[in-house]
């Protein structure tokens, strides 16, 4: 066990720290024109992703050739939280980043890769995934939008939910079935659909916060027709491939989801001391005793992340990693909770219309009682903090299914 | 001794509920919530023209002034069942805030003059009383009242004012210059004419706030409640802080409870992976969870109510527990109910968020559960070491 | 709605008060010899039972002819408040007066009333509940104690576990199955087994904490003769029975459940000053507001046993009633748990052994963590607080079973 | 950076867990809990001389000193596992709280006289902080200590001192006469048979407590770690009661893991209504929160033993969020560990008992978490008023 790190990470993060102050946008050019959604890169992200993919910082971990520099998994873990600490986005669009991008490389044909995967990693095209349906919830095995396969192009249909940034993407990851007659997971398969193909339209979910700044869309497919070409990987192995998808995810988000909890931390702290100015002796007590607690979960996540780092690190199964999503994302709500509480009434204020943050139009521009309502997104989505506990109950604690 | 509605309380909650029902169903707040400030409250209007016409807003005012004399127990019923509806109405701040304090405060003239409109005619009031720290006591009061001939002039900034931009009448809390803490206090109603209002931008429009200036504003004698001074003038403005405190508890109760039905409705109808999500039991015994902490609020918030209507000597400290219970089921069963909704409670077109914003407001005005625990410990003796002058109210 | 009593309803509260005041055991007097388990009587416990029995105030609600007064629902609200407000228990035995001398007087022969149920009731012998069984838990329907009709008496084989104060009773009202070929719940019936027939052996389960003073206990039995007019009520009948004796108890629990809490809490706020002044004025706030929160659910115990108590005079179903074994069990238990976490260091300090309580040998005694580890007996016991949530959600709140 | 165990660590975990899987079962924890108090101390002599011959003692004791040299996470492997098996062993108190002290503030001469007889033969030791009013820091302390010719005399009275009725010597902390807060601290090492200690019944017996008494109690010079006075004083006594404080946090969560893991076990063991109740779901959940505690509990504990490893800055914070968290952890593992395991935990015979009375009578000891939580509040800078001279340790 070690708590610092060695010489040579160090230099890393020195290598890139002198780098990124060169480079980096300024946070007045990224609030002058912040991104609307997870599908949107303005100009100045699209320039700053390239800028990073030209110089070998967007994804460091990989090679050279797809924009890295083979950086170890713990410089990986230093350029991560140097990211996050500057305050800058490596990309407005996270799933394409993180998932998309890596998937298509992985299973994509050249094509793909040429059309898809890499102009996300050059800043030129974002992508939203289609995984969610109505009626089939978290539950990916029960999608019903179908693919299909007429002679050399796939005719679509169906109706996708929740799908974060389509209402500014270019292109959609799209899991669909393609064998109906096969056991539920057997029979999908993951096809690329631009949004601008006709048939495809997209209705914005506005959330019950911010409603002016729409996230999540429903996407509705009607017989809409793409080239047999855009099918990624093998027919009918969407599920491996989702999986696939969700490992990337969950293998970025949680060194992410840690530093996005220390800044709200930090900016909780650092308006701690005005709450509690308003509050008498008593409550003031109480108040900074709740505080101290979301502290202490805090440096809990970080230091949990940190062990399941150590374990992958040496090749282990980790199964911090399983509790972490759970973890993070109920601290991060009970943090929005906490502080609209401290807050006190003030905290029934909204942030005014249009309110922008330095590279997304609303979190950090919201209010805490906003905050507080859009983290139901992070305990919601991406597999509800119900099934995170159904999982670890029975993948990490051995306990017989109901 | 007896917990339970009285046949006439019982037939009073249900004509309530069955008018709300068609007069301010979801779809009546969504047209509030998705207007503009001005816009929301003339839609909220006919409703409000309705229960003038019911003569709820007269309930608990006395029956020389014109109303029905009813207590507090009716009036509760009343308050929790708008809560229920979230509905958007001026009736909290008039019946809940202005009319006690008019009721505690004025002389038989001046409840003529301020109540008798209310009961007959619709005229609407409210109690500017917090300030910019948040805080719902008169020993927190900084507004000025300064006395100029026969008249007095106020100066001073309320916020967080109910239906501050259109009430009618506004109860103002205020002291003497050169006062602190329970010295000095007097309350003042100024017609809305008379001050300037700038409607704040909530979270829960369907329960509109505004600040309130008073910029060397002159009131006449006759609009004097409480003369600053009135050594009865602290126990006077507490009771009608205390009277206007639980019935922001018995409707956020009203409004938890809807949550929660509206949550166990949907665990019953939603079905994941072939199955109603309510025969799931971590679900199950989160609503049990839930059902308890609003059964909880509601006995508490009751309670609170019956010491009220019989002068109690625990009304104080009724009043702190029933709003702190409050705000610990609001707790809960916003967290549970938006969480159990899964994506679809997250929407804007879902109405449940209505329901989950009233509730986090409310919490937060007329002293949270935070601060009320603390007002707690202090009436059951537990501070050691507090300063003097800072009673609960 | 009211919160003050009418006038007759005072007169008799200070009727009873006055005979009370005057008939009464003195705290020494109980203090000197406590009831050591719940099926142990002392001698002043035996002359109190049967003072109040011949006075008419052993059971007031019952008619003149069983020891009562016909007194109102109202009136033995306030006569149950004003006999745990002076510190005297009715009975040592409470499974005795509460649940078997009812039941024998609802379902037995004019013989059982005269052996088992009046001695209860003139505090001349106390009985014991049979009815938990290793392997069946709180599972009646899976009982597997076998009494076999054999001519005019019962062969009876089996165990029983948890059987409160048998270590100390004179009598076993014991669940048992009479036919075993009928459908679980079915076969079930009650036979009246003195404990110191052959055969019958207990064995004390002394508890995690204050062990010197066992309350549960192990009973064996092993080719136990009765005679067959022991049968309480009709053959095979005894699952109706069980559930009128649980109605017996919930009838009776909720207002002493109430009432001990209320002690709890008088002894906490007793207590509390002491504490908090060992503390920081940081700690201190926040291990008040902690001692408030416990008043707080106090306050809403009651409150919340009064509706259901309201409507219950109205001769509506109240689920109330289904709430507050669970809140009121689960609130004792914070109590104590909060209790030793203010009181601090000292927490960890046992009561000395052969403690006494003024009438019972634990209990009053105990330490706060004592309290605490001893009210899982409360959340456990006649229905865990997992089988009440299970219940509340399928029967008050009507969801679908699992 | 690395938060994972190292092979040599991970080898030293797994030779602890072995050797106390064989001289530690429950069964000899009863044989503690029901012996008389001098009479337990005897049945758990074995186990530390076993230890002793292992080195255990040895551990962080400094080379020169006849000790291994290691760091405190090597500490920290081997007090988790002796909280998992709720060993009865004066280790705590000895490599925890003395060795500590004695190697913060004492000479070379004076480590070479108290450490090496602990690391070579056994001798055992422990530190007497606390007093009547339970804090564990160094400000509270009112024994004195007064200059009397070369030597200095003790008076006052110390509690709940671990081990203090057996542990061969006792470094005690006293105070200047005259003297308040952090003023006039010093450190003296006085041995058992100097001064008069009575054993408290308390409710972990396999961790004895005890009162000791100093009623005039001369020390000579050479006894002095730190001199009354000495300006590093605080900061001294301070890291040492880290070290200590650490120890506890880091026992508490090898307690609770063995809490969470009986209980898993049980569930899945146990069947009602024809299946484990392992595969009702509320169950489940409830044992992923008992898991998340203890991760949460165990990944600030080794955060903690780094800090101090490292000499982090940090380490003042880190200690006490790693007790807070132990000490919410225990309260979360006990209740739903002692719930879930129905009647069966709550009687005498099963064994579970042994671990809920260690981890709720260690977070009692050593700052309990509310404690805890006011110092982290102090340490954030959250705290506006606080009267000085009350730092945390």
């Amino acid at each position: 066990m070690r708590l610092s790190f060695d010489r040579s990470v160090e230099g890393f993060r020195q290598t890139f720290l002198a780098w990124l102050a060169d480079n980096r946008p300024s946070p007045e050019e990224m609030a002058a024109d912040p991104a609307l959604s997870s599908g949107h890169a303005p100009p100045w992200a699209r320039r700053w992703t390239r800028t990073m993919f030209d110089a070998g910082w967007l994804v460091p971990g990989w090679p050279p050739e797809r924009g890295g520099r083979n950086a170890s998994p713990l410089e990986q873990l230093v350029y991560l939280e140097e990211m996050a600490r500057a305050d800058v986005p490596r990309s407005t669009n996270p799933q394409g980043l993180g998932i998309i991008a890596p998937s298509i490389l992985d299973y994509g044909s050249e094509e793909q890769i040429g059309s898809y995967a890499m102009p996300i990693l050059r800043g030129e095209r974002t992508g939203c995934l289609g995984m969610s349906e109505p009626g089939a919830g978290s539950d990916l095995a029960a999608l019903s939008t179908r693919a299909v396969l007429d002679g050399d192009q796939f005719v679509i249909n169906g109706q996708k939910v929740w799908t974060s940034g389509a209402n500014h993407a270019d292109f959609c990851f799209l899991f669909c079935r393609t064998d109906p007659s096969a056991a539920k997971h057997k029979g999908i398969s993951v096809v690329l659909v631009d949004i601008d193909t006709p048939g495809v339209s997209v209705r914005p979910l506005p959330e019950l916060v911010a409603p002016e700044y729409p996230e999540l869309n429903e996407v509705f497919f009607t017989d809409v027709v793409v080239p047999a070409a855009n099918l990624v990987g093998t027919l009918n192995d969407g599920w491996a491939m989702a999986n696939g998808s969700l490992a990337h995810e969950r293998g970025m988000v949680w060194v992410s989801s840690v530093m996005a909890l220390d800044a709200s931390m930090r900016h909780m702290l650092d308006a701690a001391p005005g709450w509690l100015s308003k509050l008498r002796s008593g409550e003031r007590a109480v108040a900074a005793a709740m505080v101290a607690d979301l502290y202490v979960d805090t440096q809990a996540v970080r230091c949990l992340g940190y062990r399941g780092f150590g374990k992958l690190m040496r090749g282990g199964s980790a199964p911090e990693q399983a509790l972490m999503k759970l973890f993070s994302s109920e601290t991060r709500q009970r943090l929005g909770l906490v502080a609209a509480e401290v807050e006190g009434a003030a905290s029934v204020t909204v942030s005014p219309q249009g309110a922008r943050g330095p590279f997304l139009a609303v979190d950090e521009a919201s209010t805490w009682m906003e905050q507080y309502f859009r983290s139901f997104g992070l305990t919601i989505s991406a597999g509800s903090s119900e099934i995170q506990r159904n999982i670890i109950a029975e993948k990490v604690l051995g306990l017989p299914r109901s | 001794m007896d917990f339970e509605l009285t046949n006439d309380q019982q037939e009073l909650r249900d004509a309530v509920r069955a008018v709300l029902a068609t007069a301010c169903p979801p779809s009546m707040v969504r047209q509030v919530y998705e207007s503009k400030a001005d816009d929301g409250a003339s839609r909220a209007a006919p409703l409000w023209r309705q229960m003038v016409q019911l003569d709820w807003p007269a309930l608990t005012i006395p029956e020389p002034f014109g109303g029905l004399g009813l207590g507090y127990v009716e009036l509760a019923v009343v308050v929790e069942e708008l809560g229920r509806a979230v509905a958007p109405t001026p009736f909290v701040s008039t019946a809940t805030q202005f009319v006690p304090m008019v009721r505690q405060a004025g002389t038989s003239e001046q409840q003529d003059t301020f109540l008798r409109p209310v009961a007959e005619a619709g005229s609407t009031g409210t109690l500017a009383l917090a300030e910019d720290d948040g805080r719902w006591e008169a020993a927190s009061v900084a507004t000025t009242a300064r006395p100029v001939g026969d008249s007095w002039v106020l100066d001073g900034k309320k916020s967080f004012v109910f239906d501050g931009a259109t009430a009618d009448e506004v109860a103002v809390v205020a002291r003497q210059e050169g006062t602190s803490g329970d010295e000095g206090l007097g309350v003042f109603v100024v017609a809305q004419a008379s001050l300037t209002s700038r409607p704040a931008d909530v979270i829960d429009p369907s329960q509109p706030l505004a600040e309130v200036l008073l910029d060397n504003v002159a009131v006449p004698a006759d609009r004097m409640l409480v003369a600053p001074g009135d050594p009865r003038a602290v126990e006077t403005i507490n009771r009608a802080i205390q009277e206007a405190t639980a019935a922001i508890a018995i409707g956020m109760t009203g409004t938890c409870r809807a949550i929660f039905e509206i949550t166990l409705q949907y665990a019953k109808d939603r079905e994941q992976y072939g199955r109603p999500i309510g025969s799931f039991q971590a679900l199950k015994h989160r609503l049990v969870d839930m059902y308890l902490a609003v059964e909880r609020a509601t006995s508490l918030a009751y309670f609170a109510a019956l010491t009220i209507a019989e002068d109690d000597e625990r009304r104080g400290l009724a009043v702190a527990m029933a709003k702190a219970a409050a705000g610990d089921c609001q707790r809960l069963v916003v967290q549970d109910g938006l969480q159990l909704h899964g994506g679809v409670g997250f929407t804007w077109e879902h109405d449940l968020h209505f329901y989950l914003k009233r509730a986090k407001s409310a919490n937060a005005l007329f002293g949270s559960a935070l601060m009320q625990r603390a007002a707690i410990v202090s009436r059951l003796g537990l501070v050691l070491d507090e300063p003097a002058g800072s009673e609960a109210p």
